[in-house]
């Protein structure tokens, strides 16, 4: 049988796995976007492997609603990305410094 | 009392945004104020809803508890919506000359509104993150929605992207907390974690990612760096949307999280907070000194005011909610008219950047440089305006939990923020202006900073009138 | 009674407001007039006060409270007037003298523009220094101590264009604020010991402060009583002018000379020793206090009288032989001969008022010239002038038979009884004291009046007699020069004339022991002759005559070859330059480096801009951590995660 | 070993794997691939915990929708690679530390702290006719009936920003206007002229002013596609005249 | 009738009154309500009992009742003089502006009549919440009066008074929430019967005293004054130095010592160490001013040091009485601390004298330097008259108010120990060195420069101004009985309290 912790545990490495890339990745912000999807997918599997062992479906519920809100997210994101795309032709991590201090 | 009845203003307000937002794509170029008419109105009508439905006493829940509808609510929601009228008001002009594409500016902005009265109604923690989101998304959206500004879609993008890593820290926390308690509800998980002890090891390990999320929505030290770039980068008056109302939902996200859900683990919190809130008033205004633009002064002069907010919460008492209810609320006015008088200035063609722009405004326009000063004055802390009275009950709330150490480190630091408030001032009143023409705002736009600066001498005055309703909010 | 008392300083007072604020109105002869009346009135009253005194039987008359200043914590601040003999004669002096300097004035001061002012100012005097006199407690005391050294300011800056002038009053308040300063902590500790400011009060409790003793250097103690004295003897040093706070008088010489004659010779001036007379129950009791007073007595008696050698200035000659004189006065105070002192200080007024009216009537006949050395054989062109003088001369030198002989050879004997330790060098400096005092005078009386003429033509042109009404307070003030000594020694040295108003130790009661042998004015005037200062005083008037007269060329081969003494006489030992490098010099670098170094740099440098800047420096700096850079931000927000993580892991 | 820990282990380890290269690879259209992997995994580690339809619908929606999406903008943006910055390495060690200590105090926190595991019995089978689907169904439209509307919501927010940042009116691009292409009215197409048909150059004339219609109604239209929002004249909207 | 609520809101409302009757006319409108005010203010005096410590006018109303705070004034003999001073003062400071203030009157007006209220709220409030409101709203028309109307370095000088005292007092505030949260009320009179720790006490000791002694000033936190002055318009810094300095002295006496007694008598000496400081260092620099303002605020530290030592020496005194001794039976006691208020009030009008009477010179000539005048009284015979009264009141000379004060502080002084006494008294020196040597510069002396010999007398507005003042000077210095008796029991029941331990 598997235990919750290991479920738990996957979730721990997936989810500190998506904050390392947020701040190590320096070139593409399309990668950053990325990376929280992975965060909300760590969030996910936590949220599933409770609903299992407690047998309540809330957890399930509340991890459609986040893939609806991720996905709106995602929307949303990429949009932003083309904005900044089109007025700085760039999605350079490292360039982004503009507003600073 | 029914379901639908209790949400009638988010209901009502739903459907406004979808007025709004299909009326302005059939209306002519030359009659766009409609859409912010029919936001005025829309905001209006939901103001006078939720006074309506509110509940005498007590609290009333609805869809299978999810939803709450109790005085901290009540007064919360109205809030945000009279803020949010007024940042309507400030912000009309801006829009219109700064070719923001009208309908969308409205129709986000007031779905952050819904999104934000959502959050303060909550009572589970689903209601609660959903109504976050939706605050969340349409701020992402509106910081970016200058187009062709890049530093407006720089600041977009930082607010995104830092919003999305502090959101997933925050599922990461709830998913926690739910697995402790079994349960989305804070009732309930308030009754499983006084009942069972043994859980809390795992909420409390979850609250440490909850303080991540709260504390990135306020804006907190280590969690504020998005608030400069955000109110330097963002059209100002999303700067002035983002620094007002949201503060108060933020407010309500703390309560909701770490009072009505988690209260017995006060002793957990608290330490954190106090980390968070020293910091935020130590970098706020320490930073905030060397500022030369006038929003990111602001942002700064922002975070700091939100460790004192914290001071509050973290006093763990009725008494400190309540204060820093009051402090969330005024901070909200007095932030609303602080941007309002640069929106007001912005017009014509001269951008309002450094706080150089403000010089001479005395000689300028007297009446704005009066509403400045007392809007500065006031976040300063000095009394007679309203934000002595939120300082000294957030301080007192910390001196009665035995935080007298902390008090003192902060009024400190409120002294080093008198310097930049006082900079301003001096700007304003004590420099000769650049250029002599005065002031020239629309009628509307000048009577509403008029009360907005009368209201903070008013509140000064009369701090009874708002602190009461605060009180009663937690049953003081 | 009572009216004529509080009457006696409010006339004067009513001048004073009344020359002062409405001269203008009032015109020149009618501010004179006013005043004058005014300070006649407190003339006559006196000398009621005077007569009633002298009718009675010595104890005190009046002692009663006119208005209550102020309560506080229960002690009385209050003005009242205690009226006996002592008072009495002080003011009776006060007025008289007064009087005399009024009516000169109009001779004197007949085309200074400031004439009005000049007349409330000196009325104004009188009335200080009557309440001074009258005064039967501390606080009144200090308040009249205070006002004549105010109106001592103001006269002597009188000419305010003069930047002498100016200077020298400026320095004469200093100096006498320094004396207050003492006399004021002399009236903190009566009040502390005693519990009150009332006189009689205060030295009915006298004393019970035998054998309290006050730590001023942790570990030592010294007599309450010692140190009280001291004080207020500083006080006394200050307004009489005893070494080292005798800087001022000199230099006061910058007023107009009926100023100097009123205030820095005749009354102001002796204010100290009517202080300490007064105080006599306190001083009785401490004999090191009384060692202080005769020693720095005598020093001041015989240093200034050298001094007063070597000036050329007529009235700054009169000036150290002043000093010189108080220096006598206080030196009786110092062997308790409190009587002799005020006897002294009384015959002195005059026949020094005298003196001092007579060198402004030669300054009006030669037209403000001042130097000695520029006169000469004025006796023949101002022949009032040079007779009055003469008189005021021997009254000083104490030629026997004038009034000046009786109470110097009072204060003489009396130190040669005294057994106070000091008394010895006391009587040998007083004895040389005689000698000098004796030869400056005459050096000064033959070069104006005798010997060559020195002067232009154009001043001999104009030099006549001057008017009547400065020759007649001349003479008013010779009479007394003359005969006051010899009418008034018997009943006021000898005849407990002043009953309770001074106490003597009868231990040390000088003046009793010289009583005893004192049969009649005539027998004192030839028991003169039996002792060395007539013959001191003989011989300094020829050694003066010989030296200035007979053979000048004498005078230039001292200067010549005592260079060196000649020098430090003529720098006054020093003093001035002292004072002036040391004191003003010294406190205005302090002053400069406190201001400079303390203020400026360290608190407002270091404390308070630096802290200013402290903070925007730390501020410049912590804004690099808004770099800007998506990452730093992350970054950060996960190190807050990890410390949220690791506060709760910590604590709990 | 147990089947089911067997394939947890091995879909796990992939999808660590994979989250790894989402976040080190330079390539983003691989790290988009890399992302699909992870999601594909983690579709299945949900199977192992009965959520069969929260699973589908990661794959369908998430791989299918979003992640489309995702490399729809990649290509659209066409960004090119660049080597990674100097100093790489040196952030990555204190940055590697950082996220060690994170995942060290996480896994501290679940393993050792909270052994909460006999907390959570193994869960019971499921009856044969459960569905997932219904029983999340039933949920999601009564208890939380509020919720999917607020959800709703976000989705419409996320629609009007994403169409208000992106979309963009081309200077050049020519645009209908149903509204008054409705509006129009008889009177406004069409012009009935007098001809005389004798007069040549009468004819010579109305084919003149035919042809100037016809140009002042395309240099109207372009001027209304300058701004697409100007509020052209009904008759701007006319096809020309017919002779 | 509420007398003290009727003198504050009637000077606020009057102000904003007067703002916004325009420049024209806001002159006549603000004497007519500083008029008032003082009128009203007077019935303070008339209708005063000086027979009770109790509080009196009291008013009383709740006002923030979930905080306990309370709209609560009144007076007492402490507090009641105070208020005649400031409204008095007010009177001054409308006529001293008549002409000279030419570039928005009304606003200026207006600042003085408003801080005018809040002064008095200040010396009124019996709610220590109430009196910190007061207590700080007073910065702000200071604030914009300094930097408005002052001189070239006002923005420096202005921001530095603004923190300076914003710093000291902010910590005030804190130990007054410590101090109602202990007691459940913000009354001050509640507070001084509060128990208190002796650690309690030593904080709260430190933060009012950081709050007071930067009012005061104290050294070493006096340097914002000099700043504050020379810079401000010639009325703020009247104002300034007679009556906001006094909120420092009037916070010691109402609240250091009667609330924390047990501290202030461990930490006497602190106090008067700094206060002997202030009396020797800062005569000392006075000396070295070059600015007449400068050296005349430097001077109000001087005096100010006097105030602050009358009232914590009585400690000492208590020390000396020795076992068995009843303080306030203790003359000396009782004495200092009367001597310390009289020492206040008097300053009040003599520094508020100097400050016009320069003012009255920086009219003419647009200078405060020393080195610019010289033989001023050649032109000007009057105002000179005056100057030198008010320089002799300053210097301490009997028959003024100056005297009094310090007088009666040196006396007690020298009970608690002979050198404190000694070097309070060095300021008879001191004082008469800086302030007669000031005026020997510039009053005497033959006509300094073609400025001089142009100068015209003081006009009839000058003469009303400067002679009200010098007939109070004169007042209080031949009769200062009736202010002593109007605070004497207040006094003795203080010392009462203060002497009594509260371990």
């Amino acid at each position: 049988m598997i235990p919750l912790s290991h479920f738990l545990t996957l979730g721990a490495i997936l989810f500190t796995l998506s904050i390392a890339g947020i701040f190590l990745n320096r070139k593409n912000v399309i990668i950053i976007l990325m990376c929280i999807e992975l965060m909300l997918l760590a969030v996910n599997t936590n949220f599933i492997a409770f609903s299992y062992f407690l047998g309540d479906t809330a957890g399930q519920v509340f991890v459609f609603f986040i893939l609806t809100v991720a996905a709106a997210e995602a929307a949303i994101g990429l949009a932003i990305l083309v904005v900044l795309f089109r007025t700085r032709g760039t999605i350079n991590v490292s360039d982004l410094d503009q507003l600073q201090g | 009392m029914d379901n639908l009845q209790l949400v009638a203003p988010e209901m009502f307000l739903l459907c406004a945004i979808c007025v709004v937002l299909i009326g302005d794509l059939f209306v002519t170029e030359n009659r766009k104020p409609l859409a912010y008419g029919l936001s005025q109105v829309a905001l209006l009508v939901t103001l006078i809803l939720t006074w309506w439905i509110s509940p005498e006493t007590g609290s009333v829940t609805a869809f299978g508890g999810s939803f709450i509808m109790d005085q901290m609510s009540v007064i919360c929601k109205a809030w945000i919506l009279v803020v949010s009228m007024g940042v309507f008001l400030y912000s009309r002009d801006f829009v219109n000359s700064h070719k923001i594409t009208n309908g969308e500016y409205y129709t986000l902005a007031l779905s952050g509104v819904l999104g934000m009265m959502i959050m303060v109604s909550s009572s589970s923690m689903l209601t609660l993150y959903l109504g976050l989101e939706l605050l969340a998304l349409s701020l992402y959206a509106m910081v970016a929605l200058k187009r062709t500004d890049e530093r407006s879609a720089e600041a977009a993008m930082k607010y995104f992207v830092l919003g999305a890593l502090a959101s997933g820290a925050l599922l990461y926390g709830i998913s926690m907390i739910y697995g402790a308690t079994g349960s989305l509800h804070f009732d309930e998980i308030k009754s499983s974690l006084a009942v069972n002890g043994e859980g809390s090891t795992a909420a409390m390990f979850g609250l440490a990612f909850l303080v991540v999320g709260i504390a990135f929505k306020f804006g907190a030290a280590p969690f504020h760096m998005w608030v400069p770039d955000v109110y330097d980068g963002a059209p100002t008056s999303v700067a002035l949307y983002i620094s007002a109302a949201p503060k108060i939902a933020a407010f309500a996200l703390a309560i909701r999280f770490l009072v009505d859900g988690l209260e017995t683990a006060h002793n957990s919190w608290q330490g954190m907070l106090i980390v968070l809130s020293l910091l935020s008033i130590v970098l706020g205004n320490v930073i905030a000194l060397a500022q030369v633009s006038i929003k990111r002064m602001l942002a700064y002069s922002t975070i700091s005011h939100v460790g004192f907010i914290l001071l509050g919460v973290l006093s763990g008492s009725s008494e400190g909610y309540s204060a820093a209810m009051f402090y969330a609320i005024t901070y909200a006015f007095t932030s609303l008219g602080a941007f309002g008088v640069i929106l007001a200035m912005d017009r014509q063609g001269v951008s309002v950047n450094l706080l150089t722009d403000l010089r001479g405004l005395f000689r300028r326009s007297p009446m704005y440089a009066f509403v400045m000063m007392l809007l500065l004055v006031s976040m300063t802390g000095v009394p007679p305006t309203v934000g002595f009275y939120a300082k000294l009950a957030v301080l007192s709330a910390a001196i009665k939990a035995d935080l007298t150490w902390l008090a003192v480190i902060a009024v400190v630091f409120s002294v080093v923020g008198a310097f930049y408030y006082l900079r301003v001032i001096k700007y304003m009143f004590f420099d000769e202006p650049v250029e002599a023409a005065p002031v020239n705002a629309a009628l509307d736009v000048h009577l509403g900073l008029a009360v907005n600066g009368a209201a903070i001498l008013f509140f000064g005055l009369f701090p009874g009138l708002i602190m009461a309703a605060c009180a009663a909010a937690f049953g003081l | 009674m009572k009216l004529v008392y509080i009457l006696t300083p409010l006339a004067p007072l009513f001048g004073a407001i009344a020359a002062g604020f409405f001269g203008k109105k009032l015109g020149r002869v009618n501010s004179h007039r006013v005043t004058i009346a005014g300070v006649a009135i407190a003339f006559l009253l006196s000398l009621v006060a005077l007569s009633k005194s002298l009718s009675g039987d010595g104890s005190v008359m009046f002692n009663e409270t006119i208005y209550t200043w102020m309560v506080s914590g229960g002690i009385k601040f209050e003005v009242g007037f205690l009226i006996d003999r002592l008072t009495v004669v002080m003011m009776t002096v006060v007025t008289s003298v007064s009087l005399m300097v009024h009516i000169y004035t109009i001779g004197y001061m007949h085309d200074d523009p400031g004439y009005q002012r000049f007349f409330s100012y000196i009325s104004l005097f009188t009335f200080a220094m009557l309440m001074l006199v009258m005064a039967n407690n501390f606080m009144q005391l200090f308040f009249g101590w205070e006002a004549v050294g105010l109106v001592s300011y103001l006269l002597i800056g009188f000419w305010y264009k003069k930047p002498t002038a100016i200077f020298a009053n400026l320095k004469a308040f200093l100096v006498n604020r320094v004396g207050d300063f003492g006399f004021l902590l002399g009236i903190a500790a009566v009040l502390m010991y005693t519990g009150t400011l009332n006189y009689s009060e205060a030295f009915a409790a006298a004393p019970s402060m035998v054998g309290t003793t006050i730590e001023l250097i942790p570990g030592v103690a010294w007599s309450a009583l010692t140190v009280t004295c001291i004080c207020l003897f500083i006080g006394a040093m200050g307004k009489s002018a005893q070494i080292p706070l005798h800087v001022w008088l000199p230099d006061s010489m910058e007023g107009p000379t009926p100023i100097s004659a009123l205030i820095h010779a005749a009354t102001m001036v002796t204010a100290g020793i009517f202080m300490v007379a007064r105080m006599s129950p306190f001083f009785e009791l401490s004999t090191t206090a009384l060692t202080f007073v005769i020693v720095i007595g005598s020093l001041t008696a015989l240093l200034m009288g050298l001094v007063g050698i070597v000036q050329n200035d007529i009235k700054r000659v009169v000036a150290y032989s002043t000093l010189s004189q108080l220096g006598y006065m206080t030196v009786a105070l110092g062997a308790s001969a409190y009587g002799a002192a005020i006897f002294h200080l009384m015959t002195h007024a005059f026949f020094k008022a005298l003196l001092f009216l007579a060198a402004g009537s030669v300054i009006i006949g030669m037209h403000h010239e001042q130097d000695i050395r520029k006169m000469g054989g004025l006796k023949k062109y101002m022949p009032i002038t040079y007779w009055t003088s003469l008189i005021g001369t021997l009254a000083l030198i104490g030629f026997p038979g004038f009034s000046g002989f009786f109470s110097k050879d009072a204060i003489i004997e009396a130190v040669h009884y005294s057994e106070i330790p000091g008394a010895g060098f006391a009587y040998i400096c007083v004895l040389l004291g005689v000698f000098i005092t004796s030869f400056y005078s005459f050096r000064m009386f033959f070069l104006v009046f005798h010997g060559k003429e020195r002067f232009d033509d154009h001043t001999r042109e104009h030099l006549h007699e001057s008017p009547k009404v400065v020759t007649w307070p001349l003479i008013l003030l010779a009479i007394p020069s003359v005969i006051l000594g010899a009418l008034t020694i018997g009943g006021m040295l000898f005849g407990g004339f002043f009953g309770d108003a001074i106490q003597v130790d009868p231990a040390r009661d000088v003046l009793a022991k010289i009583g005893k042998d004192y049969h009649g004015v005539v027998a004192f005037v030839l028991h003169g002759f039996k002792v060395p200062a007539v013959y001191l005083a003989l011989a300094g008037a020829v050694s003066a005559w010989f030296i200035y007269l007979h053979k000048p060329s004498i005078a230039d081969w001292f200067a010549d070859k005592f260079s060196f003494v000649h020098r430090i006489l003529d720098n006054k030992y020093g003093f001035d330059d002292f004072n002036q490098k040391v004191f003003a010099g010294g406190s205005l670098l302090l002053a400069n480096k406190l201001w400079t170094v303390g203020d400026v740099k360290l608190i407002d440098g270091i404390m308070v801009n630096g802290t200013a800047n402290k903070v925007g420096l730390l501020s410049t700096v912590v804004r690099k951590l808004g770099s800007g850079y998506l990452y730093n931000y992350a970054f950060a927000m996960i190190v807050g995660l990890l410390a949220m993580l690791s506060i709760f892991i910590f604590t709990t | 070993m147990d089947f089911k820990l067997l394939v947890f282990w091995v879909f796990s380890l992939v999808l660590v794997g994979a989250a790894v290269g989402v976040i080190t690879t330079r390539n983003p259209v691989q790290a988009a691939l890399f992302l699909v992997l992870a999601f594909v995994n983690s579709a299945v580690i949900w199977m192992l915990m009965e959520a069969e339809f929260l699973a589908i619908t990661l794959v369908l929606v998430y791989v299918g929708a979003v992640m489309v999406l995702f490399l729809f903008v990649v290509m659209m943006l066409d960004i090119n690679l660049a080597p990674l910055r100097e100093g790489f390495h040196k952030y990555l060690v204190v940055g590697g530390g950082i996220v060690a200590a994170i995942v060290f105090q996480m896994i501290f926190l679940i393993r050792v702290k909270w052994t909460g595991d006999d907390k959570f019995p193994q869960p019971v089978p499921k009856p044969a006719e459960y569905s997932n689907t219904e029983e999340l169904g039933m949920a999601m439209y009564t208890d939380y009936l509020f919720q999917f509307e607020v959800a709703a919501v976000i989705l419409l927010v996320a629609i009007v920003a994403a169409i208000a940042l992106t979309m963009r009116r081309r200077p050049l691009t020519k645009y209908q206007r149903p509204a008054e292409q409705v509006l129009v009215q008889k009177e406004d197409r069409l012009r009935v002229v007098e001809v005389n048909s004798q007069d040549n150059q009468d004819i010579g004339s109305i084919s003149n002013a035919a042809t100037k219609a016809s140009a002042a109604a395309k240099a109207n239209a372009a001027n209304h596609s300058d701004n697409g929002d100007n509020n052209p004249p009904i008759d701007g909207a006319t096809e020309g005249v017919k002779p | 009738m509420p007398i003290l609520s009727l003198i504050i809101w009637l000077s606020i409302f009057g102000g904003l009154l007067t703002l916004f009757v325009g420049d024209q006319r806001c002159r006549m409108l603000a004497l007519v309500i500083s008029i008032i005010a003082f009128v009203l203010s007077l019935a303070l005096y008339f209708g005063f009992d000086s027979s009770t410590a109790e509080m009196q006018f009291v008013e009383h109303m709740a006002w923030l009742p979930s905080f306990g705070i309370n709209y609560s004034l009144g007076v007492d003999g402490i507090s009641a003089p105070l208020i005649i001073l400031t409204t008095f003062i007010n009177i001054i400071v409308v006529i001293s502006a008549w002409e000279v203030i030419q570039d928005k009157p009304a606003l200026y007006l207006a600042s003085f009549l408003i801080m005018t209220g809040f002064m008095v709220g200040v010396f009124a409030a019996t709610d220590s919440i109430l009196f910190y409101i007061f207590f700080e709203a007073t910065l702000l028309p200071m604030f914009l009066i300094i930097g408005i109307w002052g001189g070239p370095r006002r923005v420096y000088a202005t921001i530095k008074f603004f923190l300076y005292t914003f710093l000291g007092s902010v910590f005030m505030l804190v130990a007054l929430i410590y101090m109602g949260s202990k007691a459940d009320t913000f009354s001050i009179l509640a507070l001084h019967d509060l128990a208190l720790s002796a650690k309690a006490q030593t904080f709260i000791f430190f933060a009012f005293f950081v709050a007071f002694a930067v009012k005061i000033p104290m050294w070493p936190v006096h340097t914002w004054l000099p700043d504050a002055h020379v810079e401000a318009p010639t009325a703020g810094s009247a104002v300034l130095a007679a009556i906001m300095l006094k909120m420092g002295g009037y916070g010691f006496l109402r609240f250091s010592m009667p609330i924390v007694p047990d501290a202030s008598a461990q930490l006497a000496w602190l106090v008067i160490l700094f206060s002997l400081i202030a009396v020797v260092y800062i005569g000392f620099v006075a000396l070295a001013q070059s600015d007449m303002k400068k050296l005349i605020a430097y001077s109000s530290i001087s005096h100010m040091g006097f105030v602050t030592l009358g009232m914590f020496v009585i400690f000492g005194i208590v020390a000396n009485a020795g076992e068995g001794a009843v303080a306030s039976q203790d003359s000396h006691v009782v004495m200092a601390l009367e001597g310390a208020m009289v020492q206040m009030i008097s300053h009040g009008f003599i520094s508020a004298a100097m400050f016009l009477s320069v003012g009255v010179l920086y009219d003419r000539m647009h200078s405060r330097q020393i080195a610019d005048y010289g033989g001023v009284v050649n032109t000007m015979p009057l105002f000179a008259a005056f100057m030198v009264f008010f320089a002799m009141a300053n210097a301490g000379l009997p028959g003024t108010s100056g005297f009094v004060g310090e007088f009666m502080v040196i006396l007690a002084t020298f009970k608690a120990n002979f050198w404190y006494a000694f070097l309070a008294a060095s300021t008879l020196i001191l004082g008469a060195a800086y302030t007669l040597w000031m005026v020997k510069r510039v009053i005497f002396g033959d006509v300094a420069n073609d400025n001089v010999a142009q100068l015209t007398d003081i006009n009839k507005r000058e003469k009303i101004m400067l002679g009200l003042l010098a007939a109070m000077v004169l007042f209080f210095g031949l009769w200062p009985q009736p202010l002593v008796d109007m605070m004497h029991v207040t006094i003795e029941n203080l010392v009462q309290h203060v002497t009594t331990s509260k371990l």
